[in-house]
C-alpha cells in the first residue's frame, strides 16, 4: 500500500508534466488550427535560455524573465511559418505537422550540436531542494506540487480564457473560420500573434515548471515526450482541453505503475500499447474533438 | 566500382523504396509510418532467417514481403479510413513499440545490434531490378482508377465518398502495398548492412523519409528520386564539418519546402508542363491558356 | 422617403485574379435608406465588388464611405467603420453557440450589446430560443438568419447581403425578404447582390444589372422589371 | 516562376551528376605529405558530448606531436568523420574509408563498431576501436584491438573492493540501464559483489526515455537495500542520487557509480547532492604524470572547468601509439603498399611492449592490454578522491 500510494504521486508528477504540454499544445490547436509538433522543444530550449542567465547572472527573476521571453519570441517567430501554411489552399493540417516536425529536428540538432557542448543541463541543485513531506516511502517534493497545482490551474485557466472571454472567442472564430472572421472584422494578423503570444507565455510557465520539477533538461528531451503528447492529445481528443488534463494524468500513472510494478525497459510500452488500443478502437479520441 | 558508391546506391534503393512505402498512403491524406515499423519487423525477421536457420536470399525475400504485407493488411483494418493524425500516431507508437521489443529481446541483440548477417552476391543489381518493378506497379496504380479515386479522396473525402468512393478499402489497399513495400526495403537493407540495429528504426528515419519526400514532392512518385540520392547523398559527398549538420538541413529544406513550393520540387503539373499542355486539362492548365490568350 | 445621402460611391473599380477580370470599372452609389439590387448570374462578379468593398480581394479604383476613400484600409477598419457583408452559404463558426456567434459579431460594437441583442432576437425569436445550441447543428434557414443576426449585431451603417436565397426552401426565401423589407424600413441600408432577380427587384428600389464583370445596366426596379433586355436576360421572360 | 525552378531543377541534375564522377577521384594523393588519421567520430546524436572531447583529445595530442615534428618527420592531422551513433551512417563513413585509408581511430559506439567494422575487417583495414568493452572487440580479431581487458576481469575486483569496504553491507540493488554493453557490465558488477558475501537483489531497470525517477527510485528502496549500485547514464545516475537523498538515503558512500556515468553530467546535474558517493573509473584525476597535468588543464580551459570525462585519454593515447607504430615499422603511406602496411601497423598496435600512456604503461598482448588497473574514488567536495585501486598487476 505504502508502495502503491508512493508511486501514484510519483505518477500524477510525471501527469502533470505531459498535462502541461498538453495543454500547450492543444492551445495550438484551439487557437491556430495547427499541429505544433515542436511545442516541447520550445520549451526545452526556453529552459536552456533559463540556464544559460542563471549561469551568467546567477539572478532567478533574470531568469525567470529570459525563460518566459524565450519562449514567447519562439513562439511569436514561429507565427508566421503557420500562417503561412494554414492560409494555402489545398494544404491541410498536416503541413503544419511536417513543418513543426522539421522545426523540431533543427531546434533538436542544435542543442546537441552547439549548447552546453552537448551536455544536459542542469539547474542549481537549489532549485530542487530536498522533499516536503516524506513517510516512509511517500515522498512529496515541492517541484512535485507546483507542477500538479501549475498543470491543474493552467487547464482551468485556459479553458476559461477560450470559452468564457472575448478574447478567447476570437481566438476559437479565427481558427475555426478565418473567411469570416474576417468578415466580422477581427484583425487576423494581430489576433493570431496575440494568440502564438499566450501559448509562449504558457511554454515559459511549463519550462520553470520543468525545470523545478525535473532540475535538468537534455537535448533530446523534447523528442522523448513530444510523441508522447501527440498521442495523449489524440487518445483524448484533438484540442480538447479537459480530456488532455485527465490522459495525461492517466498516462503518467500507468508509466508510473509499470515501472514500478512490472520492468522499467517495458514501461513505454505497456502506455504505449494500451493508448494504441484505445485508438483503434475510438479514432476520434475518448472526449471528443472539436477538429474535423 | 568504390566501396562507397556502391553503398551509397544501395542506400538510395532503400530510401527511394521507403519513401514510395509513405507516399502511396499519403495519396489518400495518410501519413503512413507503421511501414516503418514494418520495415524494422522485417528486416530483424530476414536477418535472424539467413543467419540462424540459414535461408536463401529470395526465400527470404518472398517472406519478407509477404510478413510486411500480412501486417499492414491486419492493421488496416482498423485504420483504413482513420483521420491522418490517427494513422500518424499508430505509426509512431508502433514503431516505438518495435523498438523496444528489439532493445529488450536478448534474442534479437538488444540495444546493440544483430550482427553477422551472411552477404548476398549482386544484392545492387536485385534491389534495382525490385525497385524498378515496385516503380513500374506503383505508376501503373497512379494511371488507374484507383489512382484517380485516390486524388479525389486527398482533395475532398467528402465529396470522393459521394462519388461511391469506398474510402475504406481504398486506404487498405494502399497501406498493404506500403507494408508490402516496407518489407521490401527491410531485407535489401538488411543484406546491405549485414549488421542491424534499434537505433536506425528510430524517430531521425521518420525525420528523413519524410523529408526527402516532401521535399521531392508528394503529388508524383518522381520527386524522391530526385531528393532521395541528394539527401541520402548529404553525409556521404559533404565534409564532415556541414555533413554533421545534416539533420539541421533536413529540417530547415523540409520547412523552406512547404513555404515556397509546399507540393514540393516535382510537381505534377510540373510533369504536365515537360508532357505538353494538350494532354491533361486541367483548372490550372485552361488559366494558363487564357493567360496566353489574354497577353 | 429621407433625403438622399450618398453613404457608398463606387468609382472604376476593377478586381482581377490573376490573368482573370472579375470586375472591370464598376460604378455604383448607394444612398441612405436605400435597398440597391445587384442581380447578376452566377460568376457575374457580385461577389466579386463586395469582397473588394470589405478589401478581401484586392480592389483597384475608388470607393468612397461616409464620404471617405477606404480603398487601402484594412478589413478590419472597414467593419469597424460600419460595413458588414453577410456572406453567402450561411458562413458561421458552427462549432460555437448561437450566442457565441452573435456575441462574435459585435466585436466592433459590444457597449450597445444588449439593446442589438434585443432587436436580433426580435426579428429573428428563433435565435433566442436556439441560443445556447451549437450553431452548426441548425437547419439552413436558422443558419442564413444567424449570419443576419451577427452582421445586425455590428449595428451597421451598410448591410451588404451576398446571395441570402441560395439553397434555402421558397418559404424560408420569402421570409428572409420580408425581414430584409423590415430592416429597411427600420432604416438600414443595404446592398443586395441576388441571382433570383424578380424577388431581388422586388424588394429593392434600385438596381444594378452585371454581366462577367461589367454593369451592362442600371435603374430604379421598376425600369429594370420592364426592360425588355433585363427580362430577356435575367428573368426568364416568364414575368 | 516555373522557369526558375525548371532551371534549378537542371542544375541539381547537374550536381548529382559532379557528385557522381567525383566518386572516382576519392582515393588519396600519392605523395604523402601529411599523416591523414581518419577518426570514426560520434559529434552529432545522443553522445555529441563524448565524441567532442574524444575528438578534442585526439586533436590535442596531434598537436603536440607536430610541435615535437610530427610523425617521421611529417606533420600528422586528424579528420573527423561522424557517425551520429546510427549504425548505419558509421557503415558508410567506413565505406569511404575502406579503400585508402591506412588505419581508423573508432569507430566510436559499439553498434557502430559491430556494424562497420565487419566491412573494415573484409577489406584488411586495421580499426583502432573505443569501446569500453573488450567483447565488442575480439569478435573482429585481428582487425581490432581492445583498450581494456575483458569485461568480466576487469569489473569484479573493483566492486568487490567497493563491498568490502562496507561489511555492514548485506544486501545491494542495481539500476541498470539497458543500453549497449552495459548488461554485459551489470552482469560483471554482480559478479563481484556477490564474490564478496553480498547478496544482489533485483535490478532496477532504467528506461532510456526516463523523464523522472522516483517510481524507479521507490521500486529498489521498496526492497530495503544496504547500498545501491548504478549502471546507467550519468545524467540519470546524478538524478536517481538526488531522488535517493530526498527519499533520505543517508550513507552516500554505499552509492557506487559505475565508469560510464563519470561523465561531467554526473557532476553538473548532481551537484551537492552526490557529496560521499562512491565512483570507479579508469583513470585518475590525480595522477602525477605531467603530460597528464598539462592536458588536464588544457581540457578544463577549454571546457570552462570541466573535468576530463572518462575515455578522454583514449584517442590521445590511440595517435601516440601510432606515431610509435608508423616510426617503428617504417610505414610510408605510399598507397602502393597500402595493404603491407596496414598489417605492419596493426601487428605492432597489437603487440606493443610498455607502451606509455597518458596516465599509466602497460602493455599490449594479441590486442588485449595485460595490465590495466581500476581505481575507486569517493567525492568529497566534489573532487574525486581515489582510496583504492584494482588489478593493476605491477
Amino acid at each position: 500500500m505504502e508502495v502503491f500510494l508512493a508511486q501514484l504521486i510519483n505518477g500524477l508528477a510525471l501527469g502533470s508534466i505531459y498535462v502541461l504540454l498538453v495543454t500547450g499544445f492543444n492551445l495550438m490547436i484551439l487557437v491556430a488550427r495547427i499541429i505544433q509538433f515542436a511545442y516541447p522543444q520550445f520549451v526545452v530550449l526556453s529552459m536552456y535560455a533559463c540556464w544559460e542567465v542563471l549561469r551568467l547572472t546567477n539572478n532567478v527573476f533574470l531568469a525567470v524573465f529570459a525563460c518566459i521571453s524565450t519562449s514567447i519570441v519562439l513562439n511569436i517567430l514561429s507565427e508566421p511559418i503557420f500562417r503561412r501554411i494554414t492560409n494555402m489552399k489545398g494544404i491541410d493540417i498536416n503541413a503544419s505537422f511536417v513543418a513543426s516536425l522539421g522545426i523540431a529536428i533543427v531546434i533538436t540538432d542544435i542543442m546537441s550540436h552547439s549548447l552546453n557542448y552537448g551536455f544536459p543541463i542542469a539547474f542549481p541543485t537549489s532549485w530542487v531542494e530536498g522533499s516536503l513531506a516524506r513517510f516512509g516511502l511517500i515522498m512529496i517534493s515541492k517541484g512535485q506540487l507546483y507542477a500538479l497545482a501549475g498543470s491543474i490551474i493552467a487547464v482551468l485557466l485556459f479553458f476559461y480564457l477560450l470559452y468564457r472571454t472575448k478574447q478567447g472567442r476570437l481566438f476559437r472564430a479565427i481558427a475555426e473560420n478565418r473567411f469570416a472572421a474576417r468578415l466580422i472584422g477581427i484583425p487576423i494578423v494581430k489576433t493570431s500573434i496575440f494568440s502564438y503570444f499566450i501559448a509562449g507565455l504558457l511554454g515559459g510557465f511549463i519550462a520553470i515548471l520543468l525545470s523545478l520539477l525535473l532540475g535538468s533538461a537534455s537535448p533530446w528531451l523534447g523528442e522523448f515526450v513530444a510523441l508522447k503528447i501527440l498521442a495523449v492529445s489524440i487518445v483524448a481528443g484533438l484540442g480538447n482541453l479537459r480530456g488532455g488534463l485527465v490522459c495525461g494524468l492517466c498516462l503518467g500513472v500507468t508509466e508510473a505503475m509499470a515501472m514500478g510494478y512490472l520492468s522499467g525497459s517495458w514501461s513505454n510500452v505497456v502506455s504505449f500499447v494500451i493508448m494504441l488500443i484505445i485508438i483503434l478502437i475510438k479514432p476520434q479520441g475518448l472526449f471528443g474533438t472539436s477538429i474535423s | 566500382m568504390p566501396t562507397v558508391l556502391s553503398y551509397f546506391l544501395g542506400f538510395t534503393a532503400i530510401y527511394i523504396l521507403m519513401c514510395w512505402a509513405i507516399y502511396l498512403p499519403y495519396r489518400v491524406g495518410q501519413l503512413y509510418f507503421t511501414t516503418v515499423a514494418c520495415m524494422a519487423i522485417v528486416a530483424y525477421f530476414s536477418g535472424f532467417a539467413a543467419r540462424e536457420w540459414g535461408w536463401p536470399f529470395i526465400f527470404v525475400l518472398l517472406v519478407g514481403i509477404a510478413i510486411g504485407a500480412i501486417i499492414a493488411y491486419i492493421l488496416s483494418h482498423a485504420i483504413g479510413k482513420a483521420p491522418c493524425f490517427t494513422v500518424v500516431i499508430v505509426g509512431l507508437a508502433f514503431i516505438f513499440i518495435v523498438k523496444t521489443v528489439i532493445e529488450n529481446w536478448e534474442l534479437l541483440g538488444g540495444t546493440v545490434g544483430f550482427f553477422g548477417i551472411p552477404p548476398v552476391n549482386n544484392l545492387l543489381l536485385i534491389a534495382y531490378i525490385l525497385l524498378g518493378i515496385v516503380g513500374f506497379v506503383i505508376y501503373q496504380i497512379d494511371h488507374s482508377r484507383l489512382g484517380r479515386a485516390a486524388s479525389v479522396v486527398f482533395v475532398d473525402r467528402d465529396a470522393a465518398a459521394s462519388l461511391g468512393v469506398n474510402i475504406k478499402s481504398l486506404g487498405m489497399f494502399y497501406q498493404t502495398i506500403a507494408g508490402a513495400i516496407g518489407g521490401m526495403a527491410g531485407v535489401l537493407y538488411t543484406f546491405l548492412l549485414g549488421s542491424l540495429s534499434p537505433e536506425f528504426f528510430a524517430f531521425a528515419m521518420v525525420g528523413s523519409l519524410v523529408c526527402m519526400l516532401f521535399v521531392g514532392g508528394y503529388t508524383t512518385m518522381w520527386g524522391v528520386i530526385v531528393s532521395a540520392p541528394i539527401l541520402g547523398g548529404i553525409p556521404i559527398l559533404l565534409p564532415v564539418t556541414i555533413s554533421s549538420w545534416r539533420q539541421v538541413i533536413y529540417g530547415i529544406l523540409l520547412v523552406l519546402i512547404i513555404l515556397v513550393r509546399p507540393e514540393g520540387l516535382i510537381t505534377k503539373r510540373m510533369l504536365w508542363n515537360l508532357k505538353g499542355k494538350n494532354r491533361y486539362k486541367t483548372a490550372s492548365n485552361l488559366v494558363n491558356t487564357r493567360r496566353e490568350k489574354v497577353g | 422617403m429621407k433625403k438622399k445621402n450618398n453613404i457608398l460611391k463606387i468609382e472604376n473599380l476593377s478586381v482581377t485574379y490573376g490573368p482573370i477580370k472579375a470586375l472591370r470599372k464598376a460604378n455604383l452609389e448607394v444612398n441612405e435608406g436605400e435597398v440597391v439590387a445587384l442581380i447578376g448570374a452566377n460568376g457575374a462578379g457580385k461577389t466579386s465588388l463586395l469582397k473588394a468593398i470589405l478589401n478581401i480581394e484586392k480592389p483597384n479604383g475608388k470607393i468612397l464611405f461616409l464620404g471617405k476613400d477606404i480603398i487601402s484600409k484594412s478589413t478590419d477598419n472597414i467593419v469597424a467603420s460600419g460595413i458588414c457583408l453577410i456572406p453567402e452559404g450561411h458562413v458561421i463558426f458552427s462549432s460555437m453557440t448561437v450566442f457565441e456567434n452573435l456575441q462574435l459579431g459585435a466585436y466592433h460594437n459590444s457597449y450597445d450589446f444588449d439593446k442589438n441583442l434585443e432587436k436580433v432576437f426580435a426579428y429573428f425569436p428563433i435565435l433566442q430560443e436556439r441560443s445556447s445550441q451549437i450553431a452548426g447543428t441548425l437547419s439552413g434557414g436558422e443558419q442564413q438568419m444567424l449570419s443576419i443576426g451577427r452582421g445586425l449585431m455590428s449595428n451597421p451603417k451598410l448591410i451588404m447581403i451576398d446571395e441570402p436565397s441560395l439553397g434555402l426552401a421558397p418559404k424560408i426565401v420569402a421570409d428572409i425578404f420580408e425581414i430584409l423589407s423590415e430592416l429597411n424600413e427600420e432604416g438600414y441600408t443595404i446592398l443586395l447582390a441576388e441571382q433570383n432577380a424578380k424577388k431581388a427587384l422586388e424588394c429593392a428600389h434600385r438596381g444594378y444589372v452585371l454581366e462577367t464583370g461589367r454593369f451592362i445596366l442600371q435603374g430604379t426596379s421598376r425600369e429594370l422589371m420592364n426592360n425588355q433586355k433585363a427580362r430577356r436576360v435575367y428573368l426568364g421572360g416568364s414575368v | 516562376m516555373k522557369r526558375i525552378f525548371n532551371v534549378l531543377m537542371i542544375i541539381m541534375f547537374i550536381l548529382v551528376f559532379i557528385s557522381f564522377s567525383s566518386f572516382a577521384n576519392f582515393r588519396q594523393e600519392v605523395v604523402v605529405d601529411k599523416w591523414k588519421i581518419p577518426f570514426l567520430n560520434c559529434v552529432t546524436g545522443p553522445i555529441a558530448s563524448i565524441g567532442e572531447y574524444m575528438s578534442w583529445s585526439a586533436n590535442r595530442a596531434a598537436n603536440e606531436i607536430n610541435l615535437a615534428g610530427g610523425i617521421a618527420g611529417k606533420p600528422v592531422k586528424v579528420v573527423n568523420y561522424d557517425t551520429g551513433v546510427s549504425p548505419d551512417k558509421a557503415v558508410e563513413e567506413m565505406a569511404k574509408l575502406v579503400d585508402s585509408a591506412l588505419v581508423v581511430m573508432g569507430p566510436v559506439p559499439e553498434a557502430c563498431i559491430m556494424a562497420s567494422v565487419p566491412l573494415a575487417a573484409r577489406k584488411g583495414l586495421f580499426c583502432m576501436t573505443a569501446s569500453t568493452s573488450y567483447e565488442y572487440a575480439i569478435k573482429y580479431f585481428p582487425w581490432t584491438l581492445s583498450w581494456f581487458p575483458p569485461t568480466d576481469e576487469k569489473l569484479p575486483p573493483i566492486t568487490a573492493t567497493w563491498a568490502k569496504k562496507h561489511p555492514d553491507m548485506k544486501t545491494v540493488v542495481q539500476f541498470l540501464e539497458k543500453w549497449a554493453c552495459w548488461p554485459e557490465m551489470a552482469k560483471a558488477h554482480a559478479i563481484g559483489i556477490k564474490s564478496a558475501g553480498v547478496k544482489m537483489l533485483k535490478d532496477v531497470e532504467v528506461p532510456t526515455d526516463a523523464v523522472i525517477f522516483g517510481p524507479l527510485v521507490v521500486k529498489a528502496l521498496a526492497q530495503n537495500p544496504d547500498g545501491i549500485m548504478l549502471t546507467c547514464n550519468a545524467e540519470k545516475a546524478a538524478k536517481i542520487i538526488i531522488e535517493l537523498d530526498k527519499n533520505g538515503w543517508k550513507d552516500k558512500s554505499k552509492i557506487l557509480v559505475f565508469s560510464s556515468a563519470d561523465d561531467t553530467s554526473l557532476y553538473t546535474t548532481g551537484g551537492k547532492y552526490l557529496e560521499g558517493v562512491s565512483v570507479y573509473n579508469y583513470i585518475n584525476p590525480d595522477c602525477e604524470n605531467p603530460r597528464w597535468i598539462a592536458f588536464r588543464k588544457a581540457y578544463k580551459e577549454d571546457h570552462n572547468g570541466i573535468e576530463p570525462g572518462s575515455l578522454s585519454t583514449i584517442y590521445y593515447d590511440c595517435v601516440y601509439m601510432l606515431k610509435e607504430a608508423i616510426e617503428n615499422t617504417g610505414v610510408t603511406g605510399d598507397p602502393t603498399k597500402l595493404a603491407k602496411e596496414r598489417i605492419k601497423i596493426r601487428d605492432y598496435c597489437r603487440n606493443i611492449k610498455g607502451f606509455k600512456g597518458i596516465q599509466l604503461t602497460w602493455d599490449m598482448k594479441n590486442g588485449i592490454p595485460s595490465d590495466k588497473g581500476t581505481f575507486l574514488f569517493i567525492i568529497k567536495n566534489g573532487k574525486k578522491k581515489l582510496i583504492a585501486l584494482a588489478g593493476k598487476t605491477k
